[in-house]
């Protein structure tokens, strides 16, 4: 037992979070706002050279063959810079998805120029059958049925939706599984796809809560008023504590859950890696939403404001609260899995 | 206690209800955050005055019915039932007319209320400044005296409606070595004025609700004082407790969505999650709450009371029940669908969508929530300060 | 349309807050708290000579011919004092009960002793089957398949139930319906009787949040640490606020539901008697219990002791927070009344 | 990361788990607060003792087994699991002993802890003042040096287990000019001291859970001074970190409660309403939340690293969740009887109710909740004090 992270994997988030405060800043991120692609040029590729996109690719596809819990705190780093590129998706979900379930010959020709991010990956939740980033992708993961289908994207048509969050491109898809699309029948497959995506949006809304608090207190330490930093006022350090506790009650949860998957199985007597995920979403889901309620609230009239940085986070917040399955979502499936409700 | 309106008054509720009906736009304005739904809100401004409905509590001579605040509160229960769009100009009407009536010259009152009450002026307010904002009295915008003329020079924020009124009602600083409270005035603005600029600040939705307004050796001429020179502080106290007290959120705005939240529960198959049931019931609750704490303010007012604890019990409470309605339907419509991402489409979802986003100014602006239950507990409840 | 008590109404209601004060002090229902009975001597006489217990009886039975509007503001008083006798019982719901629902043979009977307070009714709640104050009274109203009967105290088995509160007696009882004990057999009457406990325990219930509210107020601004009052702390002042704002909020809807029982019709457009009732009531349990949870955490440790008076109002606040339905069961109501769930 | 235990822990946890199954009393124990079930209560950690569970983590000589953090979080969750008693010397070993390893000479060590560990002195707490609670540098009650000994005079309150201990650990002020946290000195006494009183004071559910200690030139021998002369404000600090740190709250305690609560749902017939399905839900997720932070905490621990937030972090977040998990369970039976009035029938009612009452005093005892949150925005996060 040692519930910490590796030095490796300590390193290797770290030098994620590096490119990502040059490359994706938050400039960067207000430009990519008013551009209709809603990217930032070059983002994919530089974080492709750091052999990121096989992360979970195993090394004989090329990948560095390491696991959800070396993701996971990646993925944090990814939430805490609202980082644009379907990364999460590519790396975190498609990806061990097509390492686990695919057939060998077809997972080899989509693994090897995935691992490069030469191929870019996205998946469709079966939750709510958004996709993310389909103009930017080749290759679309779906469930129909407990089946499993690999589908190229110039096979689907999509229509996009108006997100809130003008970086963050949903799209209404429709298609038809093909013999040659399908990956597997397995219902378990279904399951892990949920509990990959489902993980990926927890872990990166624990980080954009992290950073929607490391706005705030430093906002309120600056700004004056009445003649005294507004951080001072009692209230305002509540709202900062409250959002500093939920957000250290969810993190351990995160990643309590991708150990989960890596093993798959819980850690937890009498309980299972849905569970894991589900409690992690769960808290996670609270802890953004709390967040961007506290921030806004301490930030006052200016974070209200498209101008201001904060609203990035806001809205990738929003989103990430609510994508996957929210908390009710979650605590109704914890409910069964505790065997409260049938 | 006697809860029955009188027959003048159940006759006044029908009216109103059968003039709406009858004479709402049935296509959904656009926003009046943008400059076509300015306009077009402004027109619907202009029919209301035309049939009366625009002012009832003012006196006829400036376009009102000379009616009370129950038939007020009657008004508005019907107008915001009905669907009727947004107020364009509830700046001017609810923040600067009380200042008006109370400190106007009548000459100012002849110039400015009617033309405020048809929508042919719309006023934005110019209150806040960078370093402003919670802390009104550290205005530091300047105007200097110079014969006739006022010249204004620095920067108000937050100008609500500011990027395409007409008009911007100002707090300034006209004596430089004053500080704090002492030494403001209060001055009418035309926003065409030589020597004012304005930006627009786009809100988190995109649109412009706010602007910023910068001012360069402005002149205003002195006519446009309200109160006298260095009693600004007191005359937007007028405007502010007014602004914190019954005027700015009527009831019938919270029972009107309250209501909506219940026909969107009906209309929602399969039955939302019983969490969210109870959610509904919470929110409808404490709608009716507000409804009726108003009716009993609304007695206390028309018997002289003072009102004490009621301005900030009543503000940190509905803009609390505003959140909380709007974000028991987004969580209703997230759980049959992925609301989030409709943001921009003219559906249902995304009313309630850019309801909560307005919701949720609502515990900032006009006092924030944290400090007004600092005025509760030192001020009604009698909490030592220090 | 005046909603305000009449001057009538507020000297009545004043006049029984002075008895109170006197003869029902947080002295004398701590000594009260330590007899087998529970009670205050010569209290429920005390009262009854102001002609209370008669309120709600007409004036041919020798009562005062008034309603629940006028009780209103005195229930809240019995709550604010943490009244040990079951005046509510007996003047609030019993004798208005009797007075509309029984023949006017058996309702002369028993309302002209009733109005004098030498025949001393109770009630059993149709929604949990407890009664109060069995011991001490004389006949007890109870429900059985929507018929309400009133029974003679000595013709029933009742045993003790322990209570949280000392002086709140409350008796698990056995009884059998008779031609003889039969008052109606309107299903109306056992809403009826249903309504009036409901508000009679909100009204009170709003009445401890006060007196809750009140002794928090006045031991933060003497109680000091840090070499200030505890109360000069924004956490504490806030605490204090939240109490009274939801006791703003539910005093009307009390005062409301009041009304409506009088007029058997509710003064809001399609909505009902019962429906005010249990708004009231909800936000009147909602009330005490954040002033119970609330009072305690300002009082901190003190507060936690059978030797501190706060603990006579958190006892009784979470019996009446509960008592006839908690927010959960008239929320329940409510729904069903709005027409959101069958 | 690696979640899993090792061989050697899991036999541990079956061999814990055996002995308890086959070793804790058939009835439920009378409450610690009455004379008799403190005495069963005594009886029961001799027993823990005798057979090595008494004190897992102190080393073998003073009774322990020697075993790290980790393997305590297994005996606790087994511990509570099994549904064994309370154990009654939780202020001896939990709050004393950790300062009597950091502070104690050789002699005192082997005077206390074995007797500590064994039950046969059981310990009460003496620290806080009437007008030292949460100010506990506000201590008044003095003690003077008289040859070899300290003669006390003063008072304190809210001594838990302070009605029936044996020993009472307490702060007093050696310096009478000395001020806040100077001068204080940590003090060991026998509670059958001469000029030593005691008064039960009652808790809310009518047992003596806490006592006034009044000291009158009570002398107490200068071997029982831990720590130095002076010192007395770093010898608490050491037990005060840990009072509000991991060891107080064991997450077997919240697990255990949460296992209960869901129990408790599935004997409801019929069905608990839905949202307190939910509840039932949230409080389970939180309990699991705090487990797997404690095990996170172990391994800093273990590594060596300083603890930053967690202990204030955790101690709001057990203490919150305590009050939530007990007041769930009562919004269950709530809503299938009138629990209420159940308070003092052995019943399983009574347990929530007795657990709730107890859960209330989490958010106020060891640092109330409000000044927890101060410390975690000024000294974690950094917010400015003033």
């Amino acid at each position: 037992m040692r519930f910490a992270p590796t030095e490796q994997q300590e390193q290797f988030a770290s030098n994620i979070a590096s490119i990502l405060e040059k490359e994706c800043s938050a400039e960067a991120l207000q430009l990519a706002g008013e551009e209709p692609s809603g990217r930032i040029g070059g983002l994919w590729e530089t974080l492709s050279e750091t052999g990121l996109m096989g992360i979970a690719i195993p090394e004989e596809f090329g990948g560095l063959g390491m696991g959800s819990s070396d993701l996971v705190f990646i993925l944090e780093e990814l939430g805490r810079s609202a980082c644009s590129e379907p990364v999460a998706e590519h790396a975190a979900v498609a990806a061990p998805l097509i390492t686990r379930w695919a057939q060998n010959e077809t997972a080899r020709e989509i693994l090897e120029e995935s691992a490069a991010g030469s191929r870019k990956l996205t998946v469709g939740s079966p939750i709510d059958e958004r996709v993310v980033s389909v103009e930017s992708s080749d290759l679309i993961l779906l469930s129909k049925e407990n089946e499993l289908h690999a589908v190229p994207t110039k096979e689907i048509e999509h229509t996009p939706m108006t997100s809130i969050d003008p970086r963050y491109k949903t799209s209404a898809i429709e298609w038809s599984p093909t013999p040659k699309t399908l990956i597997s029948k397995e219902p378990e497959a279904i399951e892990d796809m949920t509990n990959r995506g489902v993980l990926s949006a927890a872990a990166q809304a624990v980080g954009v809560a992290q950073k929607l608090l490391e706005m705030t207190v430093s906002y309120v330490s600056e700004r004056k008023q009445f003649g005294k930093p507004v951080g001072t006022n009692q209230a305002v350090k509540h709202h900062c504590s409250d959002m500093a506790i939920a957000i250290e009650f969810a993190r351990p949860l995160v990643q309590v859950a991708s150990w989960a998957i890596d093993n798959e199985r819980s850690p937890t007597e009498n309980f299972t890696v849905s569970g894991e995920v589900s409690a992690a979403k769960t808290l996670a889901s609270e802890a953004v939403e709390l967040a961007c309620r506290s921030a806004l609230q301490c930030h006052g009239a200016i974070g209200y404001t498209v101008e201001h940085d904060l609203q990035i986070w806001l809205k990738r917040g929003w989103i990430l609260a609510s994508t996957w399955g929210d908390a009710l979502f979650h605590r109704r499936r914890l409910g069964k899995i505790l065997g409260l409700t049938d | 206690m006697d809860l029955d309106p009188t027959r003048e008054q159940k006759d006044f509720r029908t009216e109103v209800r059968n003039w709406l009906k009858g004479n709402i736009p049935k296509e959904t304005l656009p926003s009046m955050d943008t400059q076509e739904g300015f306009e077009l809100h402004r027109a619907w401004e202009k029919k209301l005055f035309e049939n009366g409905w625009s002012v009832v509590t003012w006196p006829e001579k400036y376009g009102g019915r000379d009616l009370g605040i129950l038939e007020w509160l009657i008004f508005e229960e019907e107008y915001y039932h009905s669907g009727a769009p947004g107020r364009v100009n509830t700046n001017g009407i609810n923040l600067l007319a009380p200042a008006l009536f109370d400190f106007g010259s009548d000459e100012q009152k002849n110039r400015f209320l009617q033309s405020m009450a048809s929508g042919e002026e719309i006023w934005a307010q110019g209150w806040s400044e960078p370093d402003a904002g919670s802390d009104l009295a550290s205005i530091k915008t300047k105007a200097k005296k110079d014969g006739e003329w006022f010249v204004i020079n620095g920067q108000k924020t937050w100008c609500s409606r500011g990027a395409w009124a007409d008009w911007i009602f100002c707090i300034v600083r006209t004596d430089p070595d004053s500080e704090r409270h002492q030494g403001l005035s209060y001055l009418l603005v035309p926003a065409d004025s030589e020597g004012l600029e304005r930006r627009p600040v786009n809100r988190l939705d995109g649109e412009p609700a706010f602007a910023e307004i910068f001012f360069d050796d402005c002149h205003v001429h002195s006519s446009n004082l309200l109160g006298r020179e260095g009693e600004g502080w007191s005359v937007a106290m007028s405007t502010a407790s007014n602004e914190r007290g019954l005027n700015l959120r009527a009831p019938g705005r919270f029972t009107a969505v309250a209501e909506r939240l219940v026909n969107l529960h009906e209309a929602t198959e399969p039955k939302p999650d019983p969490s969210l049931t109870e959610e509904v019931v919470n929110s409808w609750v404490r709608a009716h709450a507000y409804r009726w704490q108003a009716q009993r303010t609304a007695t206390r007012i028309l018997e002289g009371e003072p009102l004490n604890s009621e301005p900030s019990i009543m503000k940190v409470f509905w803009s609390e029940l505003d959140v909380e309605l709007h974000a028991t339907a987004l969580r209703i419509l997230r759980d049959r669908s992925d609301l989030i991402t409709e943001f921009l489409n003219p559906s249902d979802e995304t009313e309630w969508l850019m309801g909560y986003l307005f919701a949720l100014a609502g515990p900032i602006y006009a006092g924030t929530n944290e400090i007004q239950r600092n005025i509760i507990a030192e001020r009604v409840l009698g909490l030592p300060r220090k």
